[in-house]
Parts: C-alpha cells; structure tokens; sequence
C-alpha cells in the first residue's frame, strides 16, 4: 500500500508536468490548428531558462519561474509572427516542417551557448518528506501542487474571462472571431506566448528532480503529442485527462507489468484508445 | 490551385537514369559512391511516402518503421536464417505490405491530424519493439555483419561500384511503380480521395480500400528501400527506424514537391548533399539549417518543383508578352 | 611542412553529444600540443594535424557514411567513440581503402571481431565485474537490485554483472533497467528495484542521469551499496549530487585521482573548462601514441605500418603525455595502461585490487 | 423503386431521423421538404450509406441496402449530390466525370502497376462513360477546364454530372438550387426533367418551393425527423400541419412560391 | 453613410469587383441583387476588412473601411452577418452573442441591455440560450448570426444572404427582423438571391452582374425592371 501510494505521488507529479506541457500544444492547435513540434523545444528552453536565471541574476527560485515563463512566452510570440503567422493558410505540413527546423534551431542554439553537457538546478526545498513510510520529496510535492493550480487558473481563464473565451472563439471560427471584433493576430501571439508560459513553467517546476539537456525536449514532445491525440486535439479537459492517463499508464504499467516496456505503454494505450475511439476521449463537436 | 507537376518525360527519366548509370565509370571515390547509394536509398523512401501524401493525402508518420520492418526482414532473414539476399529480399517486400495492411485496418478508422499522429504513434512503437526485441533484432546492439547482396551471374555487388547498380535498378522500378500507379484508374481514385474522402465516398470510390492498397504500396516502396538499406550498410540499429528518419523522409519529400513525379529525388538528393557539406560546420549545422526549412516553407511552399513550375510559368508568360509586343 | 588529417565520427548534437564532445575534446588536446611543439618528424619532414569531426548522432550507419567521406578524403586515421559504430565500419577498414579505426569502447566483442585495423584504447569492461561484485557484496550483503540504462552498452553490462553476482553466490533481482535517455523521471524505477529490499543496486548510463537515479535512491531511503557501470564517472556525479549520497558505490577512479595525471588535468581545465575524464584523457593518449607511431614508422599514409609501430610507440610515449601508465598496445590492437577501480566511504576514493586482468 | 421502412437514426440524445417510412417510385421526381434540421440531408445520407440506421431498412429494387456501405450503394445505382456544392475544383471537368465512373471499373493496384488490358480497357470506359455524362449535363465543351474555374452554376452542373456518370437509377439531389437565381433556377428544373425523361429516378431536397412544386410528382414532408405528411404538391400545400411547420404564408398564392408578405407583416405569423 | 468609390478587388488575376460605386443612406435598406459568383460577397468582405481592395475607397461616415482591420470597422459602427454563419459552435448561444460585443467589452451593462433587446428580437433563442450554437437548426443558427452582429450595435448591417438555406417561413421571420432593426434606426445594406422578399423591404437597390453595378434604382423602379423582373424575380 505504502508502495502504492509511493508511485501515485510519482505519477501525479509526471502527469502535472505533462499536463501543463501538454495544455500549450492543445491550445496552440486548437486556435492556430498547428501541430507545434517546436513546443518541446520551447519546454526545453523553459529549462535553461530558468538555469541561466537562477545562476546569472541569483535570483530565487521562484522568480527565477516566472521570469523564464515570461521570456518563453516571449519568445514564442515571436516565432508566432516570424513563422507560424505567415503559414496559416499554409497545408499543416508545412507548419509542422517549419517548426521542426525550429526544434532543430533552438536545440542547436542551446547547445552552443549552454555545452551540451548536462545542467542541474537545485531544489528550492531540499529534503522529503516522510509520511508514514510514504516518502515524497518536497519539490515533487511542489511540482503536483503548482501544477494543479496552473491548471485551475488556465481553466477560470478561459472559461470566465471575456480574453479567453476569444481564444476559445478563434478555435472554432477564426473568420467569425474576426468578425465580430477580435484582433485574431493578438489572439495568436497570446495563445503562443500561453503555451510558451506553460510549457517553461512545467519545465522549472521538473528541472530539479530531472537534469536539463539540449535533447530534453524530443523525449517530451513525443509524449505531449501522444497525450493530446489521446484528449482529442484541441481539447483543453482531454489534455488534462491524457496527460494523467499517460504518466499512470507509465509509472504503474512500468510497476506492475515491466519497465522496460514503460515508453510502449504509453504508445500503446494511445493505439488502443484512437483503435476504439478515433477521434480521441473528448472530440470537440462540430 | 492546381499542383506543381514537374515534367520530366519518359525521356527525360531515361536520361537521368542513363547519366546516373554512368557515374562508376568515372571511378568516383567510395564517398561520392555512398552519397548517391544512400540518394537513391531515401528517395525510394520518399517515393513511398509521396504515395500516401502526394496522391492520397494521407500523412503515415510510420513510414521509418516499415523502412526498418524491411530492412530487419532482409537482415535476420541472411544473417541468421542463411537466406539469399535476392530471397530474402522480396520477402521483406511482403512483410513491409502486409505490415501496412495491419496498420490501415486500424488507422483508417482515423482521419487528418489524427492519423498522422496516430501512425506516429505506431512509428515509435514500432521503434520500441525493434529496440526491445533482443533475441530477433539484436535490440540495441543491432545487427551487425548484415552480408551484403550474394552473386548473381558472376557480379560481386559487395564491390559498391557494382552494388550501385542494384540501388539504382531499384530506384528506377520505385519510380515506374509509382508513375504508373499514378497515372491509373487506381491513381485517379487515390487523387480524389485526396480531395475529399467524403465526395470520394459518394462518388462510388470504395475509400477504404483505396487507403488500405495506397498505403501497403508505400510500406513495400519503404521495405523495398530497406532490403537496399540492409545490404548496402551491413548493420541495422533500431535508431533509424524511428520518428526522426520519418520527419526528414518527409522534409525531403517538401522540398522536393509533394505529390509530383520528380519532387521525391530532386528534394532527396538536394537535402541530403546539402546536409552533408553542412556536417562541416559541425556545431553549426543544426543552427543553419533549421532556420533554413523555417525559409523554405516560408518561401517555396511548393517545394523546388513548385519553384521550377513557377519559374516555366513566368518563361511561358515572357514569351506570349513578347509574341503581344510584336503583333 | 605536412598537414595530416585526422578523421572523427561521433555525436557531435542530439543526445549524446556531451560525451562525444569530451572525445573530442581530448584528441583535439593532443593534436593543438603536437603542432605547438612544432609537429612530429616523419621522415625528415615536419608533420602537424588537423581534426576533421563529423556529426554521426549516435548511429550507426551514420558513422559508415562519415568513414567512407573521411577516407575518400584520404584520411588514414578515424576516430569512433561508441560500440555500435565501430562494429559497423570495422569491416570497412580492410576495404579499399585502409584505415585505421581508433576505438573508444570497452565492449571487449570488438576485440573478439579479431580487425587487424582497429586500435582500442579503453580497457574492457569485464574486468570490473570480480572486483565490483566482490566489493559490494562484502560490504553490504548477497541482494542485487537492477536500474542500468537500457543502452546496448548497458545492457550487456547488466548481464555480465548479472552473472558474476550469481557466480559469487548472490541472489539477482528482477531487472529494472529504464532507459536513461528517455526517461523523464526515474523515481517510479527506483521505487520499484527497491521494493525488493536489495543491498546493492547496479546503476549506471551517462553521469549525470546515473547520479540522479543515486539521488532518487538515497532519497527513499536506500542505504545500501551501487555498483556503477564505467561509463558514469564519479567526478561528473558528484557535481550533481552530494559526495555522501556516492558512499558506499564503486566505480571508475576518477581521472584526477590517479597517480601522475596532474599536468593532464590541469591543462584539460585550462583549455577546455570541463572536468576531466577518461573520455577525454584516453583520447588524448592514443592521438599521442598514433602521432609517435607515424614516427617511428616514417610514415603517414600507411595505415598498416602505423598499426605495426603502435606497441613500440606506446612505450616510447614521452612520460608528460602518458595520463595513465603505459605498457603498450597487444597484438590484437588493445591499449595495455592501467585503469583504476575504487569505492567511496566517507567521501574519499579508496582504490580497489583487480586480480586478473582481461586483455 | 426505393422503400424505407421505419427509418431511424440517433446522434447522441438527438433523434434525427425517426420512424420514417415511405417510398420514392420509378420513374418520379420526390422531393423531401421540410424545416431546417428536420433531417433531410441525414435522410439522404442514410440512403446513400454514408450513415448507419439505428432502426429500420432500406430496399432498393427488391434488395435490402440497409447495411451496404457507400460505394456498394452507388453501384447498385443510387448517386447523389451534396447540400454544397463539393467537387474537385483543382480537377479538370473530365476528371470529375471520371472519378465518379470509378465504381464502373475493376482495374485496381495491380492493373495500373502492371498495365493490363482491364487497366486500358477500363481507362477507356471511363472516359467515354465520363463523355456521356458530361454531355448530358452541357457540359462537354468545358471537358478540359479546371472544374473551379466555372461558375456556381456550372460547378453544380458538374456535381450532378459526377453522379450521372455512375449510371445511376435513381439520383439524390440535396439542395441542388439553394443559392442559384431565378433564372439558373429555371435552367435547372429543365435538366432534372431532361434527366427523369431519360429514364432517371430523382429524389431532391429543396427549399424553393418554386422548383418543387414546379417538379415534383410526390412530395415527402419531414419534421423534427418524422414524416409528417406526404402527397402531391397541391395536396401537401394545402395541409395545415405542413403550413404550420414550414410553408408559412407561401402556402397559397405568391409568385413562384415568393411572396411579399414580410413587407406587410413585420412579425413571423403564428 | 456609407460611401463606395471604384472599389475594385482581385483574387490572384481574377477581378472580382470592378470599380463598383454604391451608397447607403442612414436609415436605409438597401438590396444587392446579383447571381452567384457575381460579387456580393465579395463587396461585403472587403466593407468589413476581410478582403483587402486593390483599388478605390469605401468609407462609413469619412472613415476608411478598408484598412484590412475588421476589429477596427466593427469597433466603428459596421458589422456583418456572413455568408455561412461563421459561428462559435462549441461555444453557448450565449456567449456567442456576448462576443459579438466584443468590441463594447468595457460596457458591460450596454452588452446586457443589448443581450435583452435581441432576445426579444428573436425569442426562439432564450431557450437555446445555454444550449452550443453548432447544435441548433440552420435557421436557428441565421438568427444567431443576425442576432451576434446586432451586440456590436451596428450603426451599419451588413447581411449577406441570411435567407440561404432557409425554411420559408423562417425566411419570413428572418426579414421581418431585418425591418424591426432598420425601424429601430440601423442602415442595412442586404444581398439577396430572394429577390421578392428582399425588393419587399428595401428602399433602394442595386444589380451587381460579373463584378459591376449594372443597375440601381429605388424599390419601385427595380420591381418594375423587365430585366430584374426576368433575371431576379423570374417572371
Ligand atoms: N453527424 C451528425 N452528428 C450529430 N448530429 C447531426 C449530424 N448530422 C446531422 N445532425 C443533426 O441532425 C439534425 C438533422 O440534420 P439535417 O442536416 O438532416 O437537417 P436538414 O433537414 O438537412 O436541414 P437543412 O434544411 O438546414 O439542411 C440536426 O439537428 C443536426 O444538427
Ligand atoms: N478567395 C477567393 N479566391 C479566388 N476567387 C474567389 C474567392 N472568393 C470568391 N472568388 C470569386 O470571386 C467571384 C465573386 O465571388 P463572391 O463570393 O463575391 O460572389 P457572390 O456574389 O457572393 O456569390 P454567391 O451568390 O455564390 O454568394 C466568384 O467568381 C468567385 O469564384
Ligand atoms: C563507456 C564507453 C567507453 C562506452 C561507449 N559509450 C560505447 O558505446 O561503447
Ligand atoms: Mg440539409
Ligand atoms: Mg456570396
């Protein structure tokens, strides 16, 4: 039992991380309908980010979060206009290939100026915490608790504030959402820089309990793909739900089946899934 | 808006194979030997997959999958079983097929973004199993010590200047394959699957099936290429059956030009020259030529056959200017 | 004056480039303080180098293309740093044409592919399993529990410690070996191995993910001993985590701890702002013995006769070169130096016996 | 020539066809009307296959199609149009015709690889049969255009002319003259007589109550997916459930169904 | 007012618009009549900068529509029922309508008076209030359209084909909106292919043929037009 409950903070903790990693892609396809692959990249960004931050202006750790999430979301505006912008009528190869070169960019730009060596960020709170056998480490604790309540403040964002219900306009309709007023450029850039914000705070939030590597990004991206096709593409519960649903199916496929096979879990319960339900746990409507 | 078609020509193909043929007599350095091989390798590959984007609309991401299910298939078959290579080889041809055919009995039940992602789930499951699979594919060690193609009428294609030959016959029946397959009833079929599956529907074409035969062509096109793959190197290792050869399978085919004739090999032997000189600059590499697909999508969207189509456009449109001028 | 190309296929992005950039980074040493001094006589001619680095990411055939590129470029000499790669041009070296395949990989089946080109420089890992096993399971009892990395690399490893340990008469958990590249988290892997209460955990994959998997270890509670594979490195590790948590491990002595590398090790500092491995510190002297070997044969484009001149090149190698102790190269084309296992208690290295030495 | 018999289907909590049954005779032009989301179009598709039934069958010339899919339908002989115009607007003309001659033809993946006489001979009836049906249309001059170059007119003309060209009995028109005018309206009420006249059975669902009462021998009137009446044209006008629920004040009088009346009345009547 | 001058606008080579001259009084409806492809809707995209022209002006009060910023035309009076509806359909009938007050997003209680008065407008909807917009019949989803851009408070409606796929009687309905708007002070400028009952309740006309204003004239003069009358009204 004791074990039991040992691995369910560990897979909460995963499936916070994927949440929020995962949420910005969704959200990214859903409004500007690109399959992103440079989103693991920005999630590795986020990362160093906040090591270059925490070493070079010897901020706290916190500030340090934030600080990398406004300088990911930035950055991720940016791209919006350099890259994604001028391809929106584009076919969605084109946007997928364009972000991989991305991908290829921000990895290899991190690599020279960082080393490809691996970086560690400290724990802001060292130690665990031993709950009757139960131990969990403070920052995995944080991990799950900021998580949730980036999760909880996204969804009263979009669902009660007048700007994220155009971001959820612009998903359905971007010519309506022009119609009736809305600026769909700054939509664009916002619903980017929120996925860069995201994806960097998810990226601080880990980084302690994982080490940072330019390739950090490609492992991750593999994984928010499978988990939003898993939700429903777009669908911002349905990244939740998949993100939860893959670090379970990993964490306890790897305890009880085999370890080895932890990564082809995932991807399998995937497969099953679409096999079943095609169009993903929560198809939008249409 | 119509495609880019790229013309060769019957002729026109007959003299890029013909100049292509000749290139061993030049006694080129093994390098240059294994640069075409390796072109010819890819744009098989990329004729595959051009089978399911260009002319289907489909985008199978696990195409690097079927490529390695072939070249395994070709590897285990001669290397552990004693086959011949020219045995073995067709063989990994109909595993490759009936690979896809399992594959689109099940993926087919999803559509657009969905099934690409889902075949991209299939690809790195794919992967994983070749990587797992100790006792069949040597897992992560590999197969090493793959033999290369046997004898055949007294030619030894473990020489490369012989077995270039081999990869370029190959590369030539992939490209009359998938012309004729094209230019068909089947291939008219396929083209309006890929302009809407629901008016195909009602149009009479049976959809499914169509898929499901486009996308065991373009798996065997990619076992094909691995059956070359598995000969020509002598090793297999599960790192180049993944996503990643997947996604450069496809930049190839970009740049190239989706859906024509000629697209697969010109974006092939573009891309992958290009990527060579750029091994050069080391660090450096990723950093140019990331931005450089960035540029490229951004500014031929329409791939080099696109920019070619483009570039005769503007000569035809001179020309009847001048003919106005004059008259 | 001479200009010899030097050829170098590794992975230089992706993944696994910090250990194909400390390669790099040794042979690169050697060669800046070969053409600083001037270059080596060949011949009566003055020879210096030039290191021409290929990306391979890691695979295989990758490497096979960068070889033939390399060798088309008239290069004589490449240098490969991972198994798969050297397995898989080894057969190229006899082909036309010749070349001399410097192997950094201690996976003794290239010595058994018996290549009259190759030249391997790390020692095999089979001789740090007696030692190890025996270490660990005095000290701290007969239960091993598994968490190696999934690579080739490592997977073999964990079967050849897998056998040893039972040799000796312990008793092997079930494997829990999770692949240290893809794996976001490894606490759920290390939960699991010590679910079953082991007393030695093997461990082991690049430094800094195999110094996380100590942390999530000693974090849970996990008193016992590791047994870590030679490809972490101790020095790395304790950069991430703190030198208690390594108490009680056993593993590769640290490059600057052995006798004598001092001048090595400060200099590598100097130049290159990393710490000092073998990666880099093996590179580094079998560039040096390659050059003194085109010496002594009086020739740089002869790749055979180079190969003939490498024992006897080892052993002239200039005492200020030699990081590890030297006694040559056997006739299968393996580097002879010493190597040095040891175990942490209270902080400090102490090194261990090594009774039987596999060449 | 098609009965369906208690016809049904459900999305979800949505019944949006229910316990429909009816026939449409050989030899007549059928129109289905009724209010918008009555379940015409699903009605349509759940003939031509594209949906499944949760309840009921379908015949078709004696044989039961209920659980055919698509294009085993379309080869039994029933075709259709889509409510908006779809069709290959980056094909040529021909090529349009020729896609929907396909379920004519056998030559599959193996025939084109290896160029057999089924490929050639096939590839021949399709262009002929393609011909035939684009000249039935008016369309055979324009073989060689890009399809989207024409007009709306023109592309709806080649939307029915790909639903000719596999040899239909009957043909399902949805919506065929929503957004054309007056004229092009007229244009097209003579083609679908030229059609039924041909020997074609049509069935068509419609808005302009000029064009169906000008055509229509039967008219079936669905309303929140259930039948509610089904007669001639003067029958079916003059029923008060069917003024009720869709014909408004267009029930009697007004110019080709067209009426004036808003002008006057201001407020939906009751 | 609404003033348009030689506006013309291509697609590629194509010409859709050419120079086209039309004007809208305030306090007027007015019709376009055109067959399809004729350029209707392309007029109504560029006067709510979606389509940017390749020549001439189109000004609402003085002010340029055509800067390519439909927030910015919308923020100044003009607003369009499009072809096809173009809603939020996963979103609530409601907030479709909340959102077509964007633009008023600082007035809150100008949006929920507004809210009210389209309620009224079309009461079929209160009881779809909650319900997502893609789930409602076609015809109820044309009153969401006309009713969205009615939030914005248009001094100008633009409503290009609202009666298109429509039920008869809710054609009816559908028209009898567009007079209560108008007699409520909005100028309308509507396309139609319904040219009865557009002719019915507008004051003024226009005839677009192949991208040109073929014909004008008031109410009167149009029904009396043999050519509309054979063309429009087929008689
Ligand atoms: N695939 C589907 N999934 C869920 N609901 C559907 C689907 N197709 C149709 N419906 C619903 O079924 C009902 C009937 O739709 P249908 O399209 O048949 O109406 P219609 O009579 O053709 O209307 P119109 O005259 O507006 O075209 C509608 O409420 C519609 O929302
Ligand atoms: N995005 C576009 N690209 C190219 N051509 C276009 C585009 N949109 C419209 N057209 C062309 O411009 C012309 C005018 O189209 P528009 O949609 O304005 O006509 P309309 O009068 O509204 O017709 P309808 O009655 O069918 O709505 C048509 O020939 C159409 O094919
Ligand atoms: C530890 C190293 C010498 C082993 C190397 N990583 C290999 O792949 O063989
Ligand atoms: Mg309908
Ligand atoms: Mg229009």
């Amino acid at each position: 039992m004791t074990l039991f409950l040992q691995q369910l903070f560990n897979a909460l903790a995963l499936g916070g991380v994927y949440a929020l990693v995962a949420l910005g892609l969704t959200l990214v396809y859903g409004v500007m309908r690109v399959p992103n692959f440079a989103h693991g990249g920005l999630y590795m960004l986020g990362a160093y980010f906040t090591y270059a931050i925490l070493t070079g202006l010897g901020v706290g750790y916190v500030p340090a979060l934030l600080l990398a999430a406004v300088g990911v979301a930035v950055l991720a505006a940016v791209l919006e206009r350099l890259v994604f912008y001028p391809l929106r009528n584009a076919p969605h190869v084109h946007a997928m290939i364009a972000a991989i070169g991305v991908l290829f960019f921000l990895e290899a730009a991190v690599q020279l100026i960082w080393g490809p060596d691996f970086k560690q960020i400290a724990e802001p709170v060292p130690g665990i915490l031993n709950a009757g056998g139960v131990i969990i480490t403070w920052q995995r604790l944080l991990v799950i608790l900021a998580s949730f309540l980036v999760m909880l403040g996204l969804n009263f964002f979009l669902k009660r504030t007048l700007t994220g219900a155009t971001i959820e306009a612009m998903s359905q309709n971007r010519e309506g959402a022009r119609l009736v007023g809305i600026n769909v450029n700054r939509v664009g850039m916002l619903t980017f820089a929120i996925s860069g914000a995201l994806a960097a705070a998810a990226a601080a939030l880990i980084a302690p309990i994982i080490s940072v590597a330019p390739s950090m990004g490609e492992v991750m991206n593999l994984k928010v793909f499978a988990i939003i096709i898993l939700g429903g593409m777009g669908s911002v519960p349905g990244a939740i739900v998949g993100a939860f649903l893959l670090a379970f199916a990993e964490v306890f496929g790897g305890f009880y089946i085999n370890l080895d096979f932890a990564d082809v879990i995932g991807f399998a319960a995937l497969v099953f899934v679409l096999a079943i339900r095609p169009e993903g746990l929560f198809r939008r409507g249409t | 808006m119509t495609r880019p078609r790229l013309h060769l020509g019957l002729w026109g193909w007959v003299a890029v194979f013909a100049l292509a043929a000749l290139l061993p007599l030049f006694r080129p350095g093994g390098y240059v030997l294994d640069v075409a091989i390796n072109t010819m390798i890819w744009a098989m590959l990329a004729y595959g997959l051009n089978v399911m984007l260009g002319y289907t609309g489909q985008l199978p991401l696990a195409h690097a999958g079927f490529f390695g299910i072939g070249a395994y298939t070709v590897g285990i078959l001669t290397l552990k079983q004693g086959w011949n290579f020219w045995l073995a080889w067709p063989a990994a041809v109909i595993v490759s097929a009936l690979g896809g055919l399992l594959l689109g009995l099940v993926a087919f039940r999803t559509k657009g973004d969905a099934f690409a992602i889902f075949t991209l789930g299939v690809g790195v499951i794919i992967a994983l199993i070749i990587n797992k699979w100790d006792d069949l594919t040597g897992g992560n060690d590999g197969l090493n010590g793959v033999p290369p193609a046997s004898s055949l009428f007294g030619i030894d294609f473990s020489k490369s200047a012989n077995f270039y030959y081999v990869a370029l016959a190959a590369l030539a029946l992939t490209v009359l394959i998938v012309a004729r397959a094209r230019g068909s009833v089947f291939g008219r079929s396929l083209v309006a699957i890929r302009g809407g599956e629901d008016l195909a529907r009602s149009a009479g074409i049976d959809v499914f099936t169509h898929k499901l035969r486009a996308l065991m062509l373009s798996t065997a096109i990619a076992g094909f290429a691995g059956g070359v793959y598995a000969a020509y190197v002598g090793f297999l290792g599960s790192g180049v059956t993944g996503p990643t050869t997947t996604f450069t399978i496809l930049l190839y085919l970009l740049v190239g030009g989706v859906g024509t004739l000629a697209g697969p090999l010109l974006g092939t032997a573009l891309i992958y020259v290009a990527l060579q000189f750029m091994k050069g600059l080391q660090d450096y590499q990723y950093i140019v030529f990331g931005p450089l697909l960035v540029l490229l999508v951004l500014f031929a969207p329409q791939g080099l056959a696109g920019l070619w189509d483009r570039w005769s456009a503007r000569r035809v449109q001179a020309r009847t200017e001048r003919a106005v001028d004059h008259a | 004056d001479k200009v010899v190309n030097i050829g170098y296929s590794g992975p230089l992005s992706g993944g696994a480039a910090f250990y194909g950039k400390d390669v790099q980074s040794g042979i690169e040493m050697a060669i800046g303080e070969l053409n600083r001094a001037g270059g080596v006589n060949v011949k009566g001619e003055k020879v210096t180098f030039k290191l021409v680095s290929l990306d391979d990411r890691y695979l295989p055939n990758e490497t096979a293309t960068n070889v033939r590129r390399l060798t088309s470029q008239g290069i004589n000499v490449v240098f490969v740093p991972h198994a798969g790669g050297i397995l898989t041009v080894q057969p190229l070296t006899t082909r036309d044409p010749n070349f001399l395949l410097v192997a950094y990989s201690s996976e003794p089946k290239i010595l058994a592919a018996n290549n009259p080109m190759t030249f391997m420089l790390p020692p095999r890992y089979d001789n740090y399993l007696q030692p190890f096993v025996s270490t660990q399971m005095k000290a701290f009892g007969k239960k091993l529990g598994m968490v190696g990395t999934t690579s080739a690399y490592g997977k073999q490893w964990a079967e050849a410690v897998t056998e040893e340990w039972k040799k000796q008469g312990g008793t092997v958990g079930a494997n829990n070996g999770v692949d240290y590249a893809t794996t976001v988290d490894y606490s759920s892997a290390v939960t699991k191995a010590l679910a079953e209460k082991p007393d030695v955990l093997f461990i082991g994959g690049p430094s800094q993910p195999t110094a996380l998997v100590i942390k999530a270890a000693r974090e849970q509670g996990f008193k016992g001993g590791f047994i870590v594979m030679d490809q972490a490195k101790f020095e790395q590790m304790d950069t991430v985590v703190p030198r208690a948590y390594l108490d009680g491990s056993v593993g590769v002595l640290p490059t600057k701890e052995f006798p004598g590398t001092q001048v090595f090790v400060n200099q590598y500092q100097r130049a290159y702002k990393k710490i000092p491995t073998s990666e880099a510190a093996l590179n580094y002297m079998g560039m040096n013995v390659i050059a003194k070997a085109m010496e002594l044969a009086g020739t740089t484009d002869d790749p055979q006769a180079i190969r003939a001149q490498l024992n006897a090149a080892a052993k002239a190698l200039p005492q200020n070169k030699t990081v590890y102790k030297l006694t040559g190269v056997t006739p299968g084309g393996h580097v002879d130096a010493e190597f040095l296992i040891a175990s942490v208690k209270d902080g400090k290295y102490s090194r261990l016996r090594v009774n039987k030495v596999y060449k | 020539m098609l009965e369906v018999q208690d016809l049904g289907i459900r999305f979800g909590g949505l019944h949006a066809v229910r316990d429909v049954t009816a026939t449409i005779p050989a030899g007549h032009i059928t129109a289905i009307i009724g209010p918008n989301g009555a379940g015409k179009s699903t009605f349509f598709n759940l003939i031509s296959g594209f949906y499944k039934p949760t309840s009921g069958r379908i015949r078709f010339q004696g044989e039961d199609i209920t659980r055919l899919r698509t294009h085993e339908v379309v080869s039994r002989g029933i075709a259709r149009t889509f409510q908006t115009t779809t069709i290959y607007k980056e094909l040529s003309v021909l090529d349009n015709a020729m896609i929907g001659h396909r379920v004519r033809t056998r030559a599959g993946l193996l025939d084109a690889l290896l160029r057999t006489g089924r490929e050639r001979r096939d590839e021949e009836e399709s262009r002929a049969g393609a011909l035939r049906a684009l000249e039935r249309v008016g369309l055979a001059a324009q073989a060689g255009r890009p399809a989207g170059a024409l007009t709306q007119e023109g592309q709806k003309r080649v939307g029915i002319a790909m639903a000719l060209s596999s040899d239909p009995k009957l043909l399902l028109l949805d919506e065929p003259a929503a957004g054309m005018n007056p004229e092009e309206t007229v244009n097209l009420m003579a083609l679908i007589r030229e059609l039924v006249s041909g020997g074609l059975t049509v069935a068509l669902v419609e808005h302009k109550m000029s064009l169906v009462m000008g055509l229509a021998d039967g008219i079936v009137v669905l309303h929140h997916g259930q039948k509610i009446a089904q007669g001639t044209p003067g029958e079916v006008s003059r029923d008060p459930a069917v003024i009720e629920a869709y014909l408004g004040g267009h029930a009697h009088g007004g110019q080709m169904g067209q009426t004036i009346t808003a002008t006057t009345t201001g407020a939906p009547r009751a | 007012m609404l003033e348009v001058r030689d506006l013309s606008v291509k697609y590629g080579h194509f010409t859709a618009l050419h120079a086209v001259n039309l004007t809208v009084n305030p306090g007027e409806i007015v019709v376009l009549l055109g067959a399809n492809g004729a350029g209707k809707s392309t007029l109504f995209r560029t006067l709510s900068g979606l389509q940017r022209p390749s020549g001439g002006t189109a000004t609402w009060n003085g002010m340029p529509l055509t800067g390519g910023k439909p927030e910015h035309n919308v923020a100044h009076g003009v607003a369009q029922c499009p072809e096809g509806r173009l809603l939020f359909p996963d979103l609530s009938v409601e907030k479709n309508l909340r959102l077509g007050a964007f633009v008023h997003r600082r007035d809150g209680t100008g949006t929920a008076r507004e809210l009210e008065r389209v309620y009224a407008l079309f009461p079929a909807l209160v009881e779809k209030r909650a319900a997502p917009a893609g789930s409602l019949s076609g015809g109820q989803q044309q009153m969401v359209a006309i009713a969205r851009s009615l939030m914005a408070r248009p001094q100008l409606l633009l409503l290009d084909e609202p009666s298109l796929g429509l039920a008869p009687l809710v054609v009816e309905q559908v028209f009898g909106a567009v007079q209560r708007v108008n007699q409520a002070g909005v100028s309308v400028l509507l396309a139609e292919q319904n040219a009865f009952a557009a002719l019915g309740i507008a004051h003024r006309g226009y005839v677009l043929e192949g991208g040109r204003v073929s014909l004008q004239g008031s109410q009167g003069e149009l029904l009396g037009d043999d050519r509309v009358r054979s063309a429009y009204l087929g008689v």
